[in-house]
């Protein structure tokens, strides 16, 4: 075990994960006990104080502070010891930050959107509890941490989605998003297990610096008769597990369905947390991930392909909270693209503004969807603005963030992957990518203001019955938006500008030996030898304002046109809105079939076959029969005896006498 | 021709047959006394036989000593072998005549009936102290003829008759073909003494063979009849079910010891030369009477006539051990038939118990429900179930385990397998009976007889089959040690 | 040579006597086909020296057992007995078995050692040696215990005859002997007052 | 000349008649009785035979018993006959069948 | 292997063996009150529990050797012996046994209301039963408890259990019975075999040669397969669990099912390694079978326990995956998941009794939005289920990912005969993360989740303080071991390694000499 390295306060470190888990405890052993303003009160302050610490300790890494050490032994046996241990460094850091700020916002947010349902505590020990698990697979120092982390955050993720598990819907949402991302930790766990086959360890630093000599040594393994670099195995399985987590496809069905869990969670979880933990997994395991050109290529693939597939999925939805959703998932391929390119530090610059203006866009969805009185369908909204004054302006200053549209959040990091996209060069695969990306800003941007137009402009078409309940909504629901609105608009630029985040000197950059990038790789190093243009010379950003204009278009002036072009392209609309047609796919091929075969293995195998033909007919029956046959023979006539007396010696003497 | 010089000296250790001789002196001041009896007071007859049996097995024990010693010129011998399988059937006699007490107090002719259980019982002593063909033959048909007529006792019954006649006939048949098989092994070797025909047959030239062979299977398919060895056991189930139940128990455990303990004499003593070839039939009447047994008993409905078929099953078993022919054979065997006397009268003491309107308890239904009503008696009849399917920590376990070491020791490995597959198939028809006292409701009104000396019967046999199956040691060397004299 | 045709005679005839047991549709025939046997046998034991055994074959076996089987035909009334489809149906296997039986049986009894170059015939017994006196010295010495339990059996199959058969019916006149001995004297006299 | 096995012969014919009798008889059970008796006469033939060439007196004495012991046996099986007649009224062999299975 | 004396200086196995018993035929005789025996039971089974506690506190885990031991003549005759002795293997299991049963009858404590005497002492025997095979070292003794506790289980399924339980019950006993008499068989072999002993320490010693550790082997595997149970011959224990009481099924899958498992561990291993390598491929084949096959099997079930059942075969197809990979990880994790499955399963049946007491139905779709009136046993339950998918924090997670991890990496002994890596074998068990999740949770959204709908869940009351108790100290057990699951592997873990060098050190050699005579001295004790 690698010895504990620290300039941090242990303690205060401790406190960090340790107060949302007190709190959650609290609000869900005792939460029958507690007033719900205790409740919340409890919670929200301890993930405040969470954030507040995390900010401190952001701080002082940034003077170059950093932790690794161990608290706990978990597992032990011959040569395989788990820790349970933390490692901080700037990668950690600002997911921190991330994290407990989206947090704290959303714990503040909840006070007013759940405020009155029965389940009060319940939801705030979950985020709490939820919260915990995230801090614990940021902050964790080894690959068990990580999964202890990231199974938790799968189960309080499937708790919130199915929170109102009286709706059905919820309930299928929940277990459909738990059991795809038991695919993902499928993958996960194979990668751990052949990480600690291979390098004999599970710790961070240690794998970390055994990769290089284990390259060398060339180790190989055959995969259903493909020869496979053990590397490439390892890197491939782990993102099986990222993408799982982070909506990639083909595992990204789950990530939409969950937007039945109540608003707030999809802005946590869906959006600015767990399922960003897969790209911050690849951003952290890159000194893996860099050694395999396979993985990293297959990273790049998935990521350009969500990204692309999820937007043109997005075009045509009508619940507010999918097309975000949607979105979502198109960003975090975005993130994997950065990853796959060996951008890092630009994957990690998005998910952290991602994660300010998503949240922001969700939290407002909810703020619109509480005004109207839990309705969803963009197409029965319209001209809120009226009514919302302070949502709608967070909401612009969002959706402008997720467009691309300078100076807002979204433009610094969206901008820099696709750039990043471009200029590496992985042969196909990068050119791939980047026309993903780029087709793919058009899409976002038309969608996201879709959404937004039809919200809050174009025509009214609320109903009138609820037409009376809208308004804005409460300080809880609207503070927490403005705080995030600042994130949306200013986290970009501080990252760029303040923190420098995005300098490819990867030893002097911000992110120190946190991120790992082989200098061939480098394609931020290329973009920094290239001259800084400005942001008119950027072609995403011209891109971005296409879709705006396209939404404007469709949805300000050519009211007629959206209907007309979805009857002409009627297949393709079929297509997109059935999500190209995912669910139904799976349902054929994964579902249907391990229901058939787990009734034939029930019925035919284990009941027809071995109990009812081996056990009954086989044994039972022959014995049963026999029985029968030989209560037969015992006719009751004594000369029946007598024969079989005679039969006996018979048989005895005739043998005896052949024999000898 | 017999040269005998006059005055020919008088038999002497006539006390070794002080227990026989109690016996029968006994059986006739009984058939006597009976006359004097009213007809309330034959309960005492009863009484009066199950101290005669107490007595004999004080003088038995007394008279035994280490060694094998004889009497009446050497036509009788007293070993340990032969006393501790007196006691055996003596206990099993004591256990019938408790049994009848009740069941035969409506019959008439009661006396004669405790007279003739102790006549059977002399022929089965006379039996096991045979080492001659002579003196067991006619031991032999003494306990026959007194068990044809038991078996027949309660004449007014159809089914009573009709297993005395069956057995009756096929007894004959049985005893013909003993006699036939012993006029051969008498031609080869001019001799009737177990001892003398074993010198005779290992001295017998080569072309005798076919002879001997001859002579050994009709000795042996008399025996195995006696015994109910597969495909000589078919009297077995319609005598059980027809024979009134107290008769039932005693010709399922006395008649089995005698005959097994006669039979082992015979293996041992007079065919030590064709050991091999009585293997060979032996090991195949095992198999076949271990299936026939636990697998024709699945089919029963009347209990009489299941614990037929389950007593064929426990006597392949046994044969077993009579197979294996060695010390730890015998002494298997020997063990086995203790258990198994337990176990048998337990049961069907329980059975007795049950009885009304003549027939009931006979039907396997009639037991539904009798652990709610009766828990004692269910809790017993379950030990003794379970004992009786060779279930650990009963007694019925070490019985199974004793032969089987013998005939896995002897190399009948693959006999051993199939009897411990098929003891699983038999234990099914016993968990079926324990099935209707535990788990079904009570479908009839019980009538339980209420006896002491029975429900003490059903206490001592539950206890036994207990304590045996958890500290086997004492009777097991017991029956080790009651091998002086064969072995 | 006279021997010789005596036991052919006398061999034949009780084989033929056996078969006529078996095969007589009449069970009062197949009791008299059983008496013939019986005869012809006692003959054979004539010709092997065995006169006591074959007396009381005669006198004991046709004399008082043969007469209880007649005695308890005629009592059942059961001399007509038709010859029902089993026998030939189980003729054919019966038949096969037996046969098989006899040769092996033939076999092994006319096999090396009974032949008559290993036992040769022994010559008849003078005049002087008395068969009966011969059995009589053995069987009231040696087998003096044999004797002794012969006589029980006897007496079980006596008791057991009784105990089966005796019925004691109401209208029948019987002595009941525990009866007589139990009376007492305030049942025999009865004190009428007058 | 007759040896030993002439008898012996003859023994085994009425030994297989009896035992034929007993199973192939579909009359009464009186038939059955006497098939036995046969057996016991082959016995006996058997055993007086052995008696004379061996020259040994016990083979008789041993016919002596099993005479004595037929003798019982009809006895005590005439009276099971009889006691079995009286509740079923026949003694036929086929009738004999109230237990089975 | 030599064993060291007892330290206690006291006979406490056979005190926590017979203890039960005792107890038993006192209120057997004494007490007719119905709630006085309740008590009464309760208090043996506690003070059973108490005493067993010493066994974990004076447990010197330093050492592989046996503890506590115990030896007494008990039939001269056969050289059979009452010898007794626990390692780090049997140890864990004799506690969980005497927990288990305080479990057991405080489940009963309402829901068993006919003939309740009978059935405290059936629970009780069969606790005597139960700790005796894990407690015996002479093979005798052992087969004398195993086969024992078939007759206590019999009665408490057949009187006490559901609908069909007449079937359940004789399909468990003679699938049992039938099982374990070849074992028998197999057992006086060994003796005639290794000059008279049936001491399970000196079978380990012997060299069998190969052809006999072949037959051995097979004839000990249908015994223990049968208990595990493992595919294709484990069809009754659907049976048996779904008409068994509560308490039976929780006994049922807290030990029974164990017993299998440790008897690969004290038999087949040690005594047969070169057996035991040999049929790796048909152990691990029917292992992925028990996981993937059975998994499926679940998913489809209707009926709770019937679901439940199915699970506890998959998981135990892990511990057979496990126990045959002869490295020190994949036997601990085997050891642990028998342990910690042990608190869950029972859990979960307990979790289904709680649900049928109320209901009287184990029909999943008899039930739907059982969380809106049972919230506390909602948490409860899906507490279970989780632990039952293997969430990290569980002590099943720890168990999964020891014996996935030994079987990514196996000892070369294991894979002599493989004839695929044992890396896609690894690879097929940890599908068992997804297929766990989907039987397990699809299961609580069916029962747990939903609307009320349907009038008989509407009447339905939460969970009393007493049956809260019940799950208490499990939800305790199973967080501790989940994350400290230390002091049970420390326990285990010289037991374990000695296993696996007894599993991986061939016998052949030795036997070779044997047959040269060389060594005919070696013959064991």
């Amino acid at each position: 075990m690698g010895e504990t390295i620290t300039t941090l306060n242990t303690l205060e470190l401790l406190a960090i994960p340790a107060l949302p888990l007190i709190a959650a405890l609290a609000a869900g052993l005792f939460g029958w006990a507690l007033k719900e303003t205790l409740t919340h009160w409890i919670t929200c302050l301890a993930v405040i104080a969470a954030a507040a610490l995390s900010i401190d300790i952001f701080v002082q890494v940034l003077d170059g502070a950093s932790f690794y050490g161990n608290f706990w032994t978990w597992m032990l046996s011959d040569g395989f010891i788990v820790p349970i241990g933390m490692m901080i460094d700037p990668l950690t850091a600002i997911m921190m930050i991330t994290v407990t700020i989206v947090s704290a916002c959303v714990h503040i947010y909840t006070i007013g959107y759940m405020h009155g349902d029965p389940g009060y505590s319940r939801f705030f020990s979950y985020i709490s509890a939820f919260t915990f698990s995230m801090l614990v697979l940021v902050m964790g120092n080894n690959f068990f941490t990580l999964f202890f982390g990231w199974e938790a955050v799968g189960l309080f993720s499937y708790l919130l989605i199915g929170f109102w598990f009286k709706r059905e819907p919820a309930n299928y949402a929940a277990l459909k998003a738990f059991i795809v991302n038991r695919v993902g930790d499928f993958g996960f766990l194979i990668g751990v297990l052949a990480t600690w086959y291979y390098f004999g360890t599970v710790d961070y630093h240690q794998v970390f610096a055994a990769v290089s000599s284990f390259v060398l040594e060339g180790h190989t393994l055959n995969f259903l008769g493909w020869e496979m670099d053990a590397i490439t195995f390892i890197c491939l399985a782990l993102f099986i597990g990222a993408m799982g987590k982070s909506g990639q496809v083909p595992l990204h069905v789950w990530l939409p369905d969950s937007m039945e869990g109540p608003t707030p969670i999809s802005a946590l979880i869906h959006a600015a947390t767990m399922v960003t933990a897969g790209v911050f997994m690849v951003a952290r395991l890159s000194p893996m991930f860099e050694f395999s050109e396979t993985a990293l290529a297959a990273v790049t693939l998935v990521g350009a392909l969500t990204a692309w597939m999820c937007a043109t999925i997005g075009l045509v939805q009508n619940d507010i909270k999918r097309v975000i959703a949607y979105s979502t998932c198109s960003q975090l391929g975005y993130m994997f693209v950065a990853c796959g390119v060996s951008a890092y530090s630009a994957g990690i610059f998005h998910l952290m503004t991602h994660a300010y203006f998503k949240s922001l866009l969700f939290l407002a969805a909810g703020s619109v969807i509480h005004a109207v009185l839990a309705e969803q369908d963009i197409r029965k909204m319209g001209q809120l603005r009226k009514y919302m004054p302070i949502t709608y302006v967070t909401m612009l200053i969002a959706a402008l963030a997720l467009s691309g549209i300078p100076p807002f959040a979204g433009f610094w990091s969206k901008d820099l992957i696709i750039e990043a996209a471009m200029v590496r060069d992985m042969g196909w695969v990068s050119d791939v990518a980047y026309y993903a990306l780029l087709s793919g800003v058009v899409m976002t941007a038309f969608y996201t203001f879709r959404m937004f137009f039809l919200t809050f402009h174009n025509t009214d078409r609320v109903p009138a019955e609820t037409k009376a309940h809208v308004h804005e909504s409460p300080k809880v629901i609207t503070v927490p938006l403005m705080i995030l609105a600042i994130g949306a608009f200013g986290s970009g630029m501080w990252g760029v500008y303040a923190l420098d985040i995005t300098n490819p000197e990867v030893i002097n950059g911000f992110f120190g030996n946190a991120l790992f990038v082989m200098d061939a790789h480098n394609p931020l190093m290329e973009l920094e030898h290239e001259p800084h243009h400005a942001f008119y010379l950027s072609m995403p950003f011209w891109m971005a304002i296409g879709g705006i204009g396209l939404a404007f278009v469709f949805y300000f002036k050519e009211s007629a046109m959206p209907a007309k072009l979805a009857s002409t392209f009627s297949g393709v609309h079929a297509f997109l809105l059935n999500k190209w047609y995912w669910d139904e796919l799976y349902e054929k091929i994964f579902l249907r079939p391990a229901q058939c075969l787990g009734t034939f293995f029930w019925q035919k195998a284990d009941l027809a076959i071995i109990d009812k033909g081996m056990i009954h007919g086989g044994i039972v029956d022959s014995v049963l029969a026999g029985a029968a046959k030989l209560r037969r023979m015992q006719t009751g006539m004594v000369y029946h005896y007598a024969y079989g007396m005679v039969i006996g010696v018979f048989g005895l003497l005739t043998w005896l006498m052949l024999k000898a | 021709m017999a040269n005998v010089t006059f005055p020919f000296p008088y038999p002497q250790h006539l006390e070794l047959m002080l227990p026989e001789i109690i016996i029968a002196i006994m059986a006739m001041v009984l058939l006597i006394w009976d006359l004097f009896l009213g007809k309330d007071k034959k309960g005492w007859i009863a009484y009066a036989a199950i101290a005669t049996c107490v007595a004999t097995a004080f003088a038995t024990i007394q008279v035994t000593t280490g060694g094998a010693l004889t009497t009446f010129y050497g036509y009788f011998v007293l070993d340990p072998f032969a006393s501790f399988s007196k006691l055996l059937m003596l206990l099993a006699t004591v256990f019938a005549v408790i049994l009848s007490l009740d069941y035969m107090k409506d019959e008439e002719n009661v006396g004669e009936y405790y007279c003739l259980i102790l006549f059977a019982l002399l022929g089965m002593m006379l039996m096991v102290s045979a080492n001659n063909f002579v003196t067991m033959y006619l031991g032999l048909e003494l306990m026959a003829l007194s068990v044809y007529v038991l078996v027949g006792y309660q004449r007014d019954v159809l089914r009573s008759s009709e297993a005395a006649l069956k057995y009756f006939i096929l007894g004959a048949l049985s005893s013909g073909m003993l006699l036939y098989g012993i006029t051969f092994l008498y031609g080869v070797t001019a001799s009737f003494g177990f001892d003398a025909i074993g010198a005779g047959l290992v001295n017998a030239n080569n072309s005798a063979h076919g002879v001997v062979m001859l002579g050994m299977v009709f000795v042996l398919a008399g025996l195995v009849f006696k015994v109910s060895i597969a495909p000589f056991h078919m009297w077995t189930p319609d005598t059980y079910e027809g024979a009134p139940t107290p008769v039932t128990a005693f010709i399922s455990v006395a008649p089995k010891v005698a005959g097994f303990v006669v039979f082992m004499r015979v293996l041992h003593d007079a065919l030590p030369a064709v050991q091999a070839d009585y293997t060979m039939i032996l090991v195949v009447l095992a198999a076949l009477t271990i299936v026939v047994g636990n697998v024709a008993a699945i089919a029963q409905r009347n209990i009489k006539r299941m614990l037929a078929y389950s007593t064929i099953g426990h006597v392949g078993f046994v044969l077993m051990g009579l197979i294996a022919a060695n010390e730890a054979g015998y002494a298997g065997s020997l063990v086995y038939l203790t258990v198994y006397l337990f176990m048998n009268m337990g049961v069907f003491a329980i059975i007795v118990l049950m009885r009304r309107d003549g027939i009931q308890g006979e039907l396997l239904d009639d037991f539904a429900g009798l652990s709610k009503v009766r828990p004692g008696y269910a809790l017993a009849m379950g030990l003794l179930l379970f004992s009786l399917a060779g279930i650990p920590f009963l007694a019925g376990f070490w019985a199974k385990y004793v032969v089987f070491m013998a005939a896995i020791e002897t190399g009948h490995l693959y006999l051993a397998l199939l009897a411990i597959v098929f003891s699983v198939v038999g234990c099914f028809y016993y968990l079926r009976v324990i099935k209707y006292m535990y788990f079904d409701d009570v479908r009839i009104e019980f009538n339980f007889i209420e006896s002491i000396p029975m429900k003490m019967t059903v206490v001592v046999t539950a206890l036994a089959v207990t304590a045996i199956g958890l500290y086997p040691d004492p009777v097991m060397a017991i029956c080790k040690q009651a091998l002086v004299g064969l072995i | 040579m006279l021997e010789a045709g005596f036991f052919y005679l006398f061999a034949a005839m009780s084989v033929i006597g056996g078969m006529g047991v078996v095969l007589a549709r009449n069970t009062m025939h197949s009791v008299m086909f059983l008496i013939f046997c019986f005869f012809n046998t006692a003959g054979l034991f004539f010709l092997l020296d065995a006169e006591f055994l074959g007396i009381i074959l005669i006198l004991i076996y046709v004399g008082a057992v043969m007469v209880l089987f007649m005695f308890v035909i005629m009592m059942l009334e059961v001399n007509k007995a038709k010859l029902k489809e089993g026998f030939l149906q189980y003729l054919p296997v019966g038949g096969v078995i037996a046969l098989i039986l006899l040769i092996e049986l033939i076999a092994a009894s006319s096999s090396g050692v009974f032949n008559t170059e290993t036992i040769a015939a022994v010559g008849h017994f003078g005049k002087d040696v008395n068969n009966t006196v011969e059995i009589g010295k053995v069987l009231y010495t040696q087998y003096l215990l044999g004797f002794e339990i012969a006589a029980i059996i006897l007496l079980v199959a006596l008791v057991g005859a009784i105990v089966l058969t005796l019925r004691t019916r109401k209208d029948a006149k019987y002595q009941n002997i525990s009866k007589q001995v139990n009376v007492r004297k305030e049942d025999r006299l009865r004190k009428v007052r007058m | 000349m007759i040896g030993l096995s002439d008898y012996l012969i003859v023994a085994a014919c009425l030994f297989l008649l009896g035992v034929i009798g007993l199973f192939l008889n579909r009359k009464n059970v009186i038939t059955i009785l006497m098939c036995i008796e046969l057996i016991l006469l082959a016995v006996n033939i058997n055993f007086v035979a052995f008696s004379h060439y061996l020259q040994d007196i016990s083979g008789q004495i041993f016919v002596f018993f099993v005479l004595t012991v037929a003798a019982s046996e009809v006895a005590v099986g005439l009276a099971i006959l009889v006691a079995f007649y009286r509740t079923r009224r026949s003694i036929d062999v086929e009738d004999i069948n109230s237990l089975q299975g | 292997m030599e064993s060291l004396q007892n330290v206690l200086g006291f006979p406490i196995l056979s005190l926590s063996i017979f203890l039960p018993t005792a107890g038993a035929l006192l209120i057997w005789l004494f007490l007719k009150n119905d709630n006085a025996v309740r008590w009464a039971a309760l208090i043996v089974s506690v003070a059973t529990f108490i005493v067993t506690i010493p066994l974990a506190t004076s447990f010197d885990s330093t050492t592989a050797h046996m503890q506590f031991e115990e030896m007494h003549q008990w039939i001269p005759m056969f050289n059979v012996h009452y010898q007794l002795g626990v390692d780090g293997i049997s140890m864990p299991f004799v506690i969980l046994t005497s927990l288990l049963t305080i479990i057991c009858i405080v489940s009963a404590w309402r829901c068993i209301q006919n003939r309740v005497k009978e059935y405290m002492l059936a629970f009780l025997i069969l606790e005597t039963t139960l700790i005796g095979v894990f407690c015996a070292l002479d093979a005798i003794l052992f087969y004398f408890f195993w086969e024992a506790m078939l007759i206590p289980m019999f009665l408490i399924i057949g009187v006490w259990g559901g609908q069909n339980r007449v079937y359940a019950t004789l399909k468990f006993f003679l699938y049992t019975l039938g099982g374990s008499v070849l074992m028998l068989i197999a057992v006086i072999a060994m003796y005639f075999k290794t000059g008279g002993s049936f001491s399970i320490l000196a079978y380990m010693d012997y060299p069998f040669d190969f052809q006999w550790q072949f037959w051995a082997f097979l004839a000990f595997f249908v015994a223990f397969a049968v208990k595990v149970p493992m595919w294709p011959v484990h069809t009754w224990l659907p049976d048996a669990h779904t008409e068994a009481p509560t308490a039976g099924s929780v006994i049922l899958a807290g030990i029974l099912l164990k017993m299998g498992a440790y008897g690969f561990l004290r038999f087949s291993l040690p005594m047969l390694p070169d057996a035991s390598q040999y049929f790796v491929p048909l152990m691990v084949g029917l292992s992925l079978i028990a996981i993937v096959y059975i998994s499926l099997v679940a998913m489809m079930q209707t009926d709770l326990k019937r679901l439940i059942a199915y699970s506890s075969i998959a998981h135990m197809g892990f511990v057979t995956l496990g126990t045959f990979m002869f490295t020190g990880i994949a036997m601990e994790g085997a050891i642990f998941g028998m342990i910690s499955h042990g608190f869950v399963a029972a859990a979960l049946f307990l979790c289904v009794g709680v649900l049928y007491d109320r209901m009287h139905t184990r029909e999943i779709s008899a039930y739907g939005g059982v969380a809106n009136v049972m919230p506390v046993f909602a948490v409860v339950m899906m507490f279970f289920a989780m632990a039952n998918v293997a969430l990290p924090g569980a002590s099943s997670f720890v168990a999964e990912v020891m014996v996935l991890l030994g079987t990514f990496n196996p000892s070369p002994e294991a894979m002599l005969y493989m004839p695929i890596s044992m890396k896609w074998v690894a690879m097929m068990a940890a599908i068992s993360v997804i297929l766990s999740a989907c039987y397990t949770l699809w299961m609580v959204k069916r029962v747990l989740m939903g609307n009320l709908e349907k009038e008989e869940v509407k009447g339905l009351s939460d969970m009393t303080m007493r049956e809260f108790g019940l799950f208490a100290p499990l939800i305790i057990l199973v967080v501790w071991l989940g994350f400290y699951p230390l002091p049970v592997l420390d326990m285990l873990h010289a037991s374990a390694t000695h296993l696996v060098d007894q599993a991986t050190s061939s016998k052949l050699a030795d036997a070779a000499l044997i047959a040269q005579g060389a060594a005919a001295h070696v013959t064991g004790h």
